[in-house]
């Protein structure tokens, strides 16, 4: 059914139609309608599901956490500040392979205080084993859900999944977005299967501590699992397309990259606005393209380099800041090494931090800057402040 | 793509206007996109919402600075915000002002005045002008049908107050298809 | 024995720690003594003393020679002596 | 039910010899049976139980963090709860893990009335990290982070009163607990879990590494505390103390003189200022509980 409805709805809607038995959240902007909405289906019976109202994000993921290892599917959505308080419990979900799925959306950090988007938030937590997926508009974010519970609880991952979605300009915005009905989730996703489990008639240990005589093969099978998610991601996208006929088997979209001078790499909502500025900027004569990374964690390194080959002009844009780093944006680095050759030039552009408004005017910007090789550097800065 | 900003005060539901006048659209078979200006505002200030409407799928994220059309749900707003900031060649505003705009007009402009607020609180007994300047707005700009509009408010509220809004939609509607 | 997922495990092989080997003193139960009240049994720290005909006895391969059983005993039935190596 | 020869933890753990919270451990499943699942926070006994792969534990055990096993707990049962299960959720925690570190989870936990059984096992100070003073250290004791010295007679501040917390809470049913009467731990224990809500147990488990005692005393200084007035054993059933363990008591000196955490009070000489302040705080206990026969 295509209804018309709110990036955060279109979360909630699908984590519904994933059937959760546990969900437990704590309110923060711009993720807060999201459990609201989740809150009213249970109200309301549409939702049967254990509604656990936690006094903080850091329980909210902890109770996910238990409710997992019991033996439940469960969701949980945070933004921002409640990520980062989440931290020490993201490390271990992965750590104790749980497949929880979670949506993000992507806010920056404090301080200063902002409630804005960027995606400093899920960009910060890139090592802590969780895959990462990027939604660009509201259809995605609904589709994603499907896709990462799928993802998660294949015995060859067994992974926690973030879903990032840019806070306020998707989590805000009304679109339309096709929904599945119940039957064809359910036909799509089976009951969730635990690998292992908290059941006293059959008992085990979880989360002991390791020696060092264990802990690096426990690291090392994370690291592993997360590189067979790249496989299981493409065959499960696939799965998807052939049963919604949106088809999400690519970890990256290449869009007009094919006979591209100049390509800009980004993630999530911004890479709209890239495609017409793009439109715009081909209707003037300059070969410019995107390649728009869906998946940053398992980071698709060979299909980052399939992608841009041939084009020697690189640029990312950046919605981080990696403080210190000479690349100024972290993502840029590992599209950098993806591509690895020195003969291509690739260059970062923090841009759009704490809610600064992208237009197609500062895509133009960009390229121009990537043309004349400048780079590594914030991109929109208001010099009369500094 | 065209493309709608309607200034408004927090809590007169400028936000519930672009939200609904995005579905409406939708229903009327065009793509649209609603969103707010994302602020922080509480009761009473100003603040902005957003609706853009085309043929094809919308991927554009920016905020509007290029509108055809301006709503403005409260002429008191216009000595503090500049609404008609960046409008387009043609573009159209529609204001809520009971005696009447004394303060000029950008060129080119096009502006259509009405007392929503009279029309509500007879029609729907409280000063909430929303769902009135939304029938006016589908007959001035032809961008969504009031049946779509109808259909979208339906959606939105239930029973009396489903109908009273559909009336004062129809009735701005109405006003503004007569006057034109 | 390749590493089960999650760092989990199942109960068992904590008996593969003999941690009889810490001990420096060791009880001696005198069964002459012994009432069979139970309380070594009850206040053993490593949950290693068993009953034995009608009676208890430490086991061996797992007791730490902490001495609370002989602290505790009642009827003073349980002497603690030097761990011969 | 509470099935006193039942055994669930198993032989083999690393813990000292003498250890009050392994003791503990043991009469905690002996209380809970083998329906239990138990939800752990990094501490002395997790460390001491859980190797990997060698856990000591016989029943459903699961540990994420420090802070947060209220949490996990909480996660757990609302899991049964959909579908369908009934074992009984247990926390097993230290002091640091519960007055410290982990209150906010435990406060979530109880005030949205979770159906779970947090126990604390109490040995006063941070074992696990070397025996650093945590919210339950006594007062005047001395711990790697409270040292005595010449300006300092260790600890500065009173033990936290966190059953009283959890009383108001709302929980349902709180008690204290003592390895020096198993049975009554058994007891309290089966009580708790089958008590509808969240219930919590304080125990005292001497650590005979942390206090500086010999390990064979463990039992012997759980109950020193009690008679002294220093530990009371009592129930609260909705907010009600009821059952206190009444006692002849005695004074706190011979309770401090047998360990090294309170040596600096006898050397080089008699603190007698400081053991009078140590002394109101049982008879101030004596006086709240009525525990004087």
């Amino acid at each position: 059914m295509k209804g018309i409805l709110e990036g955060s709805h279109a979360a909630a809607e699908a984590a519904k139609l994933c059937r959760p038995d546990v969900v437990s959240a704590y309110p923060i902007t711009p993720q807060t309608h999201i459990v609201e909405r989740l809150a009213e289906m249970v109200a309301d019976g549409e939702l049967d599901s254990e509604y656990i109202c936690v006094e903080s994000e850091f329980s909210a993921l902890s109770a996910c956490l238990g409710a997992s290892a019991a033996g439940s599917r469960v969701y949980s959505a945070t933004s921002s500040q409640g990520l980062l308080l989440m931290t020490e419990v993201c490390f271990n979900v992965a750590g104790m392979r749980q497949p929880i799925v979670m949506s993000i959306a992507n806010r920056a950090v404090g301080a200063p205080l902002s409630i804005w988007n960027d995606q400093q938030d899920s960009i910060a937590l890139r090592d802590c084993g969780w895959i990462q997926i990027y939604a660009e508009d509201a259809q995605e974010i609904h589709d994603f859900h499907y896709i990462a519970y799928k993802v998660a609880e294949d015995h060859d991952v067994l992974l926690p999944v973030f879903i990032c979605f840019d806070g306020f300009i998707l989590s805000h915005t009304y679109e339309p977005v096709d929904m599945p009905t119940q039957a064809e989730v359910d036909a799509f996703l089976p009951p969730y299967k635990p690998y292992n489990m908290l059941d006293a008639k059959n008992p085990i240990s979880m989360g002991m501590y390791a020696t060092p005589e264990y802990y690096m093969e426990f690291r090392y099978e994370i690291d592993q699992a997360m590189v067979r998610s790249l496989d299981v991601i493409r065959r499960v996208g696939k799965e998807f397309g052939q049963k919604f006929g949106r088809d999400y088997s690519n970890l990256v979209e290449a869009y007009k990259l094919e006979d591209a001078e100049v390509a800009i790499v980004a993630l999530g909502s911004v890479s709209g606005t890239i495609k017409d500025a793009i439109d715009e900027m081909r209707a003037d004569g300059k070969k410019v393209g995107l390649l728009r990374l869906i998946v940053f964690r398992p980071f698709p390194a060979e299909d980052v380099k399939k992608a841009l080959s041939g084009i020697k002009k690189v640029g990312v844009f950046e919605k981080n800041l990696s403080i210190g780093a000479r690349m100024k944006g972290a993502v840029g680095y590992e599209v950098k090494d993806a591509v690895n050759d020195s003969s291509v030039s690739v260059l970062s552009y923090v841009a759009g931090l704490g809610g600064r408004d992208i237009t197609i005017a500062d895509i133009k910007k960009m390229v121009g800057e990537i043309e004349a090789g400048r780079g590594d550097c914030f991109l929109g800065l208001r010099e009369e402040l500094i | 793509m065209r493309e709608l900003r309607i200034h408004g005060r927090g809590g007169q539901g400028s936000v519930t206007a672009a939200e609904l006048i995005a579905v409406a659209a939708f229903k009327s078979g065009v793509y649209s996109q609603a969103f707010p200006a994302f602020g922080v505002e509480r009761r009473g200030a100003p603040v902005q919402a957003f609706v853009r409407f085309s043929d094809n799928k919308i991927r554009l994220r920016s905020q509007i600075y290029e509108p055809d059309y301006v709503i403005v749900q409260d002429s008191t707003l216009i000595k503090d915000v500049n609404v008609f900031s960046g409008m387009k060649e043609g573009g159209i505003v529609l204001i809520n002002t009971e005696k009447g705009l004394d303060s000029p007009v950008p060129a080119g402009v096009k502006l259509i005045q009405i007392d929503a607020t009279k029309m509500a609180l007879e029609i729907l007994g409280v000063p909430i002008t929303n769902t009135t300047l939304m029938g006016a707005f589908a007959a001035l700009s032809g961008e969504i049908s009031l049946d779509a509009l109808e259909e979208a408010v339906r959606e939105r509220f239930s029973g009396s107050l489903a109908d009273k809004n559909v009336n004062a939609a129809r009735a701005a509607f109405d006003l503004i298809k007569g006057g034109a | 024995m390749a590493l089960r997922i999650g760092c989990a495990a199942a109960p068992g092989q904590a008996q593969e720690n003999k941690t009889g080997s810490w001990r420096v003193f060791k009880p001696v139960y005198d069964h002459e003594k012994c009432t069979g009240c139970s309380m070594c049994q009850l206040v053993c720290p490593e949950g290693c003393v068993h009953p034995q005909d009608k009676k208890f006895a430490p086991d061996y391969d797992f007791c730490k020679g902490c001495g609370l059983c002989a602290a505790e005993c009642p009827v003073s039935a349980i002497t603690m002596i030097k761990e011969e190596k | 039910m509470a099935d006193k020869t039942c055994e669930l933890v198993d032989c083999g753990h690393r813990a000292c010899g003498g250890c009050g919270p392994a003791f503990a451990a043991r009469l905690i499943l002996k209380g809970s049976g083998p329906e239990s699942i138990v939800c752990a926070s990094t501490g002395c006994m997790e460390v001491f139980s859980t190797p990997y792969p060698q856990t000591a534990w016989k029943v459903p055990w699961i540990h994420s963090l420090f802070e947060n096993a209220a949490a996990v707990a909480s996660g757990i049962e609302s899991a049964l709860k959909k579908q369908g299960r009934k074992e009984n959720v247990l926390c097993i925690c230290g002091d640091g893990a519960t007055f410290d570190i982990g209150i906010q989870c435990i406060s979530g936990a109880f005030e949205r009335g979770h159906n779970i059984t947090y126990i604390c096992y109490d040995n006063e100070a941070y074992m696990n990290t070397g025996i650093q003073r945590s919210g339950a250290t006594p007062y005047d004791a001395s711990t790697t982070t409270s040292p005595a010295g010449k300006r300092s007679t260790g600890n500065n501040r009173p033990k936290k009163d966190l059953p009283q917390i959890l009383a108001a809470h709302g929980s349902p049913y709180v008690a204290t607990c003592s390895i020096a009467y198993p049975n009554d731990v058994i007891k309290k224990v089966d009580r708790a879990v089958q008590t509808e809500g969240p219930c919590y147990i304080q125990i005292h488990t001497p650590c005979c590494t942390g206090w500086g005692f010999d390990g064979a005393k463990t039992v012997e200084l759980a109950k020193m505390a009690i008679e002294c007035g220093l530990w009371v054993n009592y129930e609260m059933v909705n907010g009600k103390v009821e059952k206190v363990k009444k006692i002849k008591r005695k004074p706190v000196d011979e309770y401090l003189k047998s360990q090294k955490r309170f040596a600096h009070l006898f050397k080089p000489q008699r603190n007698d200022v400081e053991i009078a302040k140590i002394q109101a705080i049982a008879d101030v206990n004596a006086e709240k509980y009525g525990i004087d026969l």
